[in-house]
């Protein structure tokens, strides 16, 4: 139940509109935690967005995307009651999906 | 931990607020001063290189603890000045400029003496978080005027370069209750240091005279 | 957002006459709207709505030695009343006969419902760098998003709370320390600004209202949300004073003076900061 | 204290693997449907551009909207539309990051040229979004100033 995920996904005029914030460190692997030890990398390198099944966004991110990940985009199409899906993939393999209803 | 020239100087004063007596806020100072001192202390704990002697404050902090249009004012003033006048140690070999790109980074560093910060490494002056200075340089502060052209619009005449200094040195020689830092009364930079930053202002070379 | 659309019209006249002036010259007045088109780009969209969701699951969790949520913790309004609950806080509490601020009332709760360790409650406030936000972090996000649109109304009834308020008005213009800093030095003139930082003049019914009704905040720098004690112990830590203790009696009068200077400001929080 | 309860599917490598491949198999029909590692390793703009196929030809069909004066760096609001024909692809590098590339986002038909994100930049420098359409690589820049904030630093 514990979303880490907001996504808000709004049709008007036969567009949709997506914006989705994720919640995840984005560690570039160069910074140093209080004791001066560094934290290793750790961020998301993949993001896929679907309307129902179709894919409509499919992102490639590096460390450089900020802490906390915010994606706006917009799709053609997309009607009221239809299921928007966003996953990712981190660089150490872990993932997270989840969706909400336009 | 270092030595503050008001240590010395103002010595067992300094630690008793009952010897504030200035302007219009001495009755509720006194009244309410044994409780909230107390109130100070047990709210803070040493860290670091901040120790609890911080909260020990001298004469001229005692009386500048109220709002402007508070401040002291007549003699009470003059005594302060006076006392931070006496206290500035002008270069002793005379010489006033150092290195105005050493001047330059301590002008843009804003660490030292936080708890957070090393001991070990010099302290910053941080002159832009409150000063223009070198025109190219946007990211700087309004709580102080502006110095940008500093040396070129004062010239280096043997007054101004001893206003300066003290300026830099203990500024409430001139502004009782200025609120730039001590730096040389408060030990907070070296002697080199603030010869650096005096070239950093007068240096015709300096980006703050371009 | 208010706080971001009352700044707008200024933002767009600084940013067009530093366009027009080859480059970067900053106008030495009035530039506290440097940022504006900056945060303006943000919108809506602050990630601290992550982090309340957090608070929120810990609000109803079970835990501690009792398995008990916090919902039934009584947060001035009554036990388990969150809504609007932040904007009337701090407050003086009768069943722990001081005046509280949201986080050491949770502190309160945790141990009394809960049945943690007051120590161990209060031991580690504030997530460092590349940790996850912590337990009052998480909490106070949640529960001061709980107040937004309500007029911040810090109560001045019981003798304790007027008491705090001049605590914290008597320590604002304490200059202690190497540098001589007073949270006056940065904080009582308007228009001003540290580096290109607007300083909110906190003495000034104003910007004091500006700035308690948007924190807790969302520090952008530090990605997670940080609250008002943070807030007021990480200024000590830059006036060269040496740790402000959680819950002390210092912080929540500062916090207390601060809150009845923004009375009647609709609650913003949490914020968006640098 | 800390509050540690993330939701998130901890997978091994292998499995991994076969997962993401699963997840992105719909993308077989868009031309990039691999992670573009050797562009996000490259250190500097040109290995970048190479990377991605080449240097792009600079374009004014590449509206690219980032604030002129960062309050942080660590977090810049970048947005991309492009109204370049046949855009399948926008990518976005920041030129003086240790590793320029920061994102890239393939469009598939049907979806709108025009992407909104929040990225880190190093130091004031150009940003810099790079559209593929029709198969060639076009290009925008927008310096970003970043700043000193604050008292302590």
């Amino acid at each position: 139940m514990a979303s880490r995920m907001r996504i808000r996904a709004k049709a008007a005029d036969g567009v949709t509109e997506v914006k989705a914030l994720m919640s995840h460190p984005m560690e570039t692997g160069q910074r140093k935690d209080a004791e001066g030890n560094p934290i290793p990398a750790h961020y998301i390198t993949e993001v896929t967005a679907l309307h129902n099944d179709k894919v409509v966004l499919q992102a490639y991110w590096g460390a450089a995307v900020s802490q906390n990940p915010f994606l706006h985009f917009r799709f053609k199409g997309g009607a009221e009651g239809d299921t928007v899906t966003i996953k990712w993939v981190d660089n150490k393999g872990e993932s997270q999906s989840d969706d909400t209803k336009i | 931990m270092r030595t503050f020239g008001w240590v010395k100087c103002v010595g067992a004063a300094v630690l008793s607020t009952a010897l504030v007596s200035c302007a219009s806020t001495a009755a509720d100072a006194q009244a309410q001063a044994p409780s909230f001192d107390d109130a100070v202390k047990s709210s803070f704990k040493e860290r670091g290189q901040a120790g609890m002697d911080r909260l020990n404050r001298n004469a001229m902090q005692l009386a500048c603890s109220v709002p402007a249009d508070q401040s002291p004012t007549g003699d009470a003033a003059k005594a302060i000045q006076e006392q931070a006048q006496a206290r500035v140690v002008f270069p002793a070999d005379g010489e006033y400029f150092g290195d105005w790109k050493a001047g330059e980074k301590i002008a843009q560093t804003g660490k030292g003496m936080q708890y957070s910060d090393d001991p070990a490494e010099p302290n910053g002056g941080n002159c832009y978080a409150c000063h223009q200075m070198a025109p190219d340089e946007i990211a700087y502060g309004t709580l102080g005027p502006s110095l940008k052209g500093y040396g070129k619009l004062r010239g280096t005449s043997d007054p101004m370069l001893q206003y300066t200094w003290t300026r830099l040195w203990n500024s409430h020689v001139y502004n009782v209750c200025s609120h730039m830092p001590r730096f040389g009364d408060a030990g907070i930079l070296t002697e080199q240091q603030l010869k650096d930053v005096m070239a950093y202002l007068f240096d015709p070379k300096s980006p703050v005279n371009q | 957002m208010k706080k971001m659309s009352g700044m707008r019209w200024p933002a767009l006249l600084a940013l067009t006459i530093m366009g027009c002036a080859s480059g970067v010259v900053v106008a030495q007045q009035s530039d506290d709207d440097i940022f504006a088109e900056y945060r303006e780009m943000f919108g809506d969209d602050n990630p601290a709505e992550l982090i309340e969701w957090q608070g929120e699951d810990l609000w109803k969790e079970a835990r501690g030695p009792k398995q008990a949520s916090l919902e039934q913790c009584d947060l001035g309004l009554g036990p388990g009343v969150v809504d609007g609950a932040y904007a009337q806080l701090p407050r003086f509490f009768a069943d722990a006969g001081r005046v509280m601020d949201l986080e050491s009332r949770l502190v309160y709760c945790m141990v009394e419902l809960q049945g943690f360790d007051k120590a161990e409650a209060a031991a580690k406030p504030y997530s460092g760098r590349g940790e996850e936000p912590s337990a009052l972090e998480a909490l106070s996000a949640f529960i001061a998003g709980r107040s937004k649109g309500t007029p911040v109304a810090v109560p001045q009834d019981h003798p304790a709370e007027r008491a705090a308020f001049e605590l914290g008005k008597q320590f604002f213009y304490l200059r202690a320390g190497p540098h001589d800093f007073s949270c006056a030095t940065c904080h009582s003139q308007s228009g001003k600004r540290i580096r290109l930082q607007a300083l909110p003049n906190l003495t000034a019914s104003e910007d004091a209202r500006k700035a308690f009704s948007t924190w807790p905040g969302y520090r952008i720098s530090q990605g997670t949300v940080r609250t008002m004690e943070w807030r007021m112990g990480d200024c000590a830590r830059q006036q060269r004073l040496p740790e402000m203790k959680f819950g002390s009696d210092v912080a929540i009068g500062l916090i207390t003076y601060l809150g009845v200077m923004a009375e009647g400001e609709p609650m913003d929080a949490p914020g968006l900061k640098r | 204290m800390n509050h540690h309860r993330r939701t998130f599917l901890k997978l091994g490598g292998a499995a991994f693997g076969a997962v993401a491949t699963a997840a992105l198999w719909p993308l077989r029909a868009i031309a990039a449907a691999v992670r573009p590692n050797a562009a996000f390793e490259a250190t500097a703009l040109d290995g970048a551009y190479k990377q991605l196929g080449g240097t792009p030809a600079e374009s004014a069909d590449i509206d690219l909207s980032t604030p002129d004066i960062a309050e942080n760096g660590a977090v810049v609001p970048v947005s991309v539309t492009s109204k370049l024909p046949g855009t399948e692809a926008i990518y976005i590098l920041i030129e003086k990051n240790p590793n320029p590339l920061a994102a890239g986002f393939m469009i598939p038909e049907g979806t709108e040229p025009f992407v909104s994100v929040r990225v880190k930049v190093a130091q004031t420098c150009n940003v810099i979004a790079v559209v593929k359409a029709g198969g060639k690589l076009y290009s925008a820049a927008k310096e970003t100033k970043v700043t000193l904030g604050g008292c302590g630093g």
